[in-house]
């Protein structure tokens, strides 16, 4: 789950980082409000979870109340990466001598949390791990004992502080992992990290992103989700995994692996995917139905393919699952592969309904790919 | 005698009494699985499926010291102490199916099975089959048949998928793993591919990799480095995926610049593994390279 | 340190056991007071940190005020095992069941610590440890993963509780696992825990001891030394390591060993040391005029005894402090044994005082021995 | 070649700037010991004693390669990382002269240097000294004298008293270990024991041993078991020591209902080892047993 970013800097803040002063607001009233408390020049922040908002668009400096009501109201309107701009960070304008990175996050090849950091900041962490032209240093971290100071003295020398830099770098990276692990986090950046004088540290940005399977003991957060659009939301809340996508036949299926192939089954058919829709193992003709209702709120999708081999998942289930769905609400082509346990019986319901079915995967995905030119 | 699970294998089922824990004992029962004992706290003096049910893995292990290899289907927020008790109790290898477990207390039960010796397989992963053999696992085993092709897949139902489509053109496997889909899991396809290189009873070896991660990129760099003597066949899930989705399984993420289908594809390609586009071509590339080889 | 046994209650409490109720009274009045406001049947519990305090009587069942004001009074005068009973706990009485053992401790063989469970209660650990009569179950803890539930089950099973009793047991264990780890405890244990009716776990007695290397980061303790007498009270608040012992030389060197060993030595010719002192390593010579001064307020000390081996201790401050301390105080035989680094300088400075010295550690206790008896 | 330090041995002073750090860094130059480099975080690019000092473990290794040992000087509140930093520098010999380590902190290093292969001597120990080739360490280096005698104590100015007597009765000492006078310590005497059995310079052992804990009665297991070729001596302080008082170590006390002097005597000479009454007799009970050997 990504925090809101004013949630991720509060947390911060509770962990002993410095943070500029910032407030949250919905409206254009509430921002020029914002900018009278905080005065001066401040950052609008457009407050969407997503990679790169900064090139896009999303943050703008301005000096005047002025300023801040024009550049508000149009964030307000926007949209960035697809989402919609609900709400804004009016924060402090701090004046960097220097912006860094510091980061932590897993490494699944040493199987280890990591922390990273760089003598740049501002920049996705992404080019940063691919560019050449800045050294990202990296210190893996024993699970068994966490991050040491001298891994994080050792940090603060590679991106090249000095003197009171490094000793300030070593106590807030102590202080940030202590806070990525205590909420189990996947990731968890300051990018950038002000430098500024007397040495003082300030994290001008704050990101989190918390596993989702460790929400359960993490009730003291706020479940915020800006970084799924609503359909999304309300697929997670029922349970599945649903990921919206561009093209126009929708996709589900038994099983992520299996969903992911079949995308791409029938992107090799020369289709496009809408939807990304797993109903996972041994699911009941309930779930089947309420899955298939989601999948045909997404106004994309113009056919419908189900891709089902059935190992616990029963494929009777599944057929009485889709024939209920369709029964009062069948306005788009729908192409069936199942296969696997109990599938005569599922066969037989879907032959009694009028929904014809494939033995292969790639038979169906060609044939909805067919059905979708009207072929 | 194939990798991991063979006629020596002595389960022991950790969460038996639960509703997915004691309907997989009685399909692994089933199978052939010899399953000796399962654990459930307060549950002991029972039985499931007709197999006794012990409070603690230490009391399963001494009433039943034949016991090699245990399956958890404990519930997430227990299921590391689970693992860390069989691992206490001498158990070797470990098969977690549980999902949903907290990626940091997975990198913490990791850690452990390594400093105590013990091979982890998951979490969130089908278990492992050797067909006609035994079932350590929650596989559909009527898709699989004996043979000598080793599978190594982090998803389980395209492995299911794919072992259908060789069983039906004619290839058995020799024993099939699911590592689990979450991103940090025990045995990874480095460790997996290995033992089936040295295995006798495998001829050829078939990876089902997806996006996320640099797990196939780190199997393309052993390949490039070691050579592999017998045939393999890779197919990559996921060339579809956008970046930064989150894709079913946990660790099927595009993210911070890496994990893509096709960086994937090209790191194996790269190594010499045949790349199938489609599942449905893995028996065909896999019958052209045990032919170029033979 | 010893905790005070209703700070070890709380604490208790605070990490989620069940205690019986208690008040702290410091004279009969309070004790009174506290009676009426707990009522029924009540244990008045001496307070002083010494084991075996129920079988020295500082242990008594009271049923009615006027016994309460009778047995407070008694008490409240009292001496147990060499301390004076400064305070009172009245203690709500516990009808147990059954009575167990659960305490935590440190292995050192196994370099880990170690938690103790016994079926069997209100016996000093240390007759658990050696009696053949009562099963001692242990589990060690490793410490990079902590007490495990399965570790606590083992040990409810091992002393032979069943169903609910289990599970209360498994929980009990893991919450004062942590506070035995997270106030870096020596020992913590509860003795009795009484099992009551519907498998209640009561705390009947909580006993904590921190390591004192840990103190310093343990703030929140009251710095509570009930376990000292007035004058190794002093000295520990000096920075000396000092013991009362119950003979009439008092003796005093440089290193924890070599005192030891001296103290053996005076023994073994057949004398009786009045005390334990270590003036450290490197101690200039204020540290032994006060060494000094301290050891001759023991009103026991007869002789005292000196064994310095100078070797990053010199020997000259050895001497500067002896002779300040003894220059206007001289009342009883001293006898010293001054070797090593700048020993002339040392002797000279003796000499000059009129103190005589010794080359070796035997030739000065067997002379401290025999100024005592007047040879 | 001794034990544990010898001719070869490149020495790291962790907490080398500070007050102890840098007198005891003197005096082990002083003495000959190959000081190549000292640790404190901020002070790197200084010295001591002529010393290059770096602010990070890892610098001071790439610089210095040849540094196997450290001595750790760093306060109790930090000493524990400055393990873990040498350990993770690939150091194998740490000797923490730090007393005041709180011992749950103590534990958690052991373990850990167990984990990596590293050996730890101390905490709250005076260091090791092979006579006439290297200290590192505290001790006063006069008193001792190259020679063929091994001493292992839990105590240090006692190993002082001691090897001072055999000194001065002609017995030189091939290397003195201070295991450290805290309950929880890495190397034991067991340890050091097998260590000084094997060693071809030296011809036999004096054990110190004192109240608390049971590691002296694990060296009269271990004897028992194992037997001992070498003529041995042990002396134990504490005799008239009281129960459930902390004798100025942290490690000395008689608690739980074991630990004496008494116990711990009886289990020696239940193995066969010389147990002297007081530290004046070891050299004429060394030689004895010497005699009887021969």
């Amino acid at each position: 789950m990504n925090l809101q970013e004013y949630e991720a800097l509060r947390l911060f803040a509770s962990a002993g980082a410095k943070v500029p002063k910032h407030i949250l607001v919905k409206d254009v009233e509430g921002a020029a409000e914002a900018y009278k408390a905080i005065g001066g020049t401040v950052a609008l922040k457009a407050q969407v979870a997503v990679a790169g908002r900064g090139k896009a668009g999303g943050i703008v400096k301005v000096s005047s109340e002025a300023e801040v009501r024009a550049q508000a109201e149009k964030l307000l309107k926007s949209e960035i990466k697809g989402l919609k701009v609900e709400s804004l960070l009016v924060e402090e304008w701090i004046n960097a001598e220097k912006e860094l990175y510091l980061g932590f996050t897993i490494d699944r090849s040493a199987k280890k949390a990591v922390a990273l950091a760089c003598g740049v900041g501002g920049i996705d962490l992404e080019d940063l791990v691919k560019s050449k032209d800045f050294t990202l240093v990296r210190e893996h971290i024993d699970p068994l004992k966490g991050l040491m100071r001298y891994q994080a003295y050792h940090l603060a020398k590679g991106i090249g502080l000095k003197g009171g830099a490094i000793i300030r770098f070593v106590d807030l990276s102590i202080k940030l992992y202590q806070l990525f692990k205590s909420l189990d986090c996947e990731l968890l950046e300051s990018n950038p990290l002000a430098l500024c004088k007397d040495d003082l540290l300030i994290a001008l940005d704050a990101r989190i992103i918390v596993d989702d399977n460790a929400l359960p003991r993490h009730s003291e957060l706020a479940q915020s989700s800006l970084d799924l659009n609503p359909l999304e939301r309300e697929a997670r809340k029922e349970g599945f995994s649903y990921v919206d996508l561009e093209g126009d036949i929708g996709v589900i299926g038994n099983g992520a692996g299996l969903v992911m192939a079949t995308l791409d089954t029938v992107t090799y058919y020369g289709g496009r995917p809408a939807c990304f829709l797993d109903v996972g193992g041994g699911a009941s003709s309930e779930t089947v139905e309420k899955a298939v209702r989601l999948a045909l709120r997404n106004q994309r999708v113009k056919v419908l393919l189900v891709n089902v081999l059935g190992g616990i998942t029963r494929c009777d289930e599944v057929a009485l699952g889709l024939v209920n769905a369709l029964q009062a609400n069948r306005t788009i082509p729908i192409v069936v592969r199942l296969v696997g346990v109990n599938e005569e019986a599922g066969r037989r319901l879907l032959r009694e309904a009028g929904i014809g079915y494939y033995e292969s995967m790639e038979e169906a995905a060609e044939a909805a790919v067919k059905a979708l030119r009207g072929d | 005698m194939a990798i991991l699970i063979d006629a020596k294998t002595r389960v022991l089922v950790q969460g038996a009494t639960g509703r997915e824990g004691s309907t997989h004992t009685a399909s692994m029962l089933n199978y052939g699985t010899k399953i000796l004992a399962g654990v459930t706290p307060n549950r002991g003096g029972s039985t499931v499926s007709g197999v006794p049910i012990y409070d603690l893995v230490s009391e399963a292990v001494e009433s039943h010291p034949e016991i090699n290899t245990s399956i958890v289907f404990v519930p997430a927020s227990a299921a590391p102490e689970a693992v860390y008790e069989a691992i206490d109790a001498g158990i070797k290898l470990i098969i977690i199916v549980t999902e949903r477990i907290p990626i940091h207390d997975t990198i913490n039960l990791v850690a452990h099975a390594e400093r105590k010796g013990a091979k982890i397989i998951g979490p969130n992963c089908p278990g492992v089959i050797t067909p006609e053999v035994a079932k350590v696992g929650i596989m559909p085993a009527h898709l699989f048949k004996k043979g000598r092709v080793g599978i190594v897949s982090r998803s389980g139902t395209l492995t299911y998928e794919v072992a259908w489509a060789l069983t039906r053109s004619g290839f058995g496997q020799s024993t099939a793993v699911g590592i689990g889909g979450d991103p940090v899991v025990g045995l990874g396809f480095v460790d997996v591919v290995q033992m089936f290189e040295a295995d006798p009873e495998t001829d050829a070896i078939v990876v089902i990799g997806e996006i996320g991660g640099d797990a196939e990129e780190r199997l393309a760099a052993y390949i490039r480095r070691q050579g592999l003597a017998k045939p393999i066949v890779a197919y990559i899930a996921g060339r579809s995926a956008p970046k930064g989705k989150r894709m079913g399984h946990a660790g099927a993420i595009i993210s911070l610049g890496s994990g893509s289908a096709e960086e994937k594809r090209a790191a194996l390609i790269d190594a010499g593994v045949n790349v199938a586009e489609l599942p449905s071509q893995i028996p065909i590339l896999l019958k052209k390279a045990i032919q170029r080889r033979a």
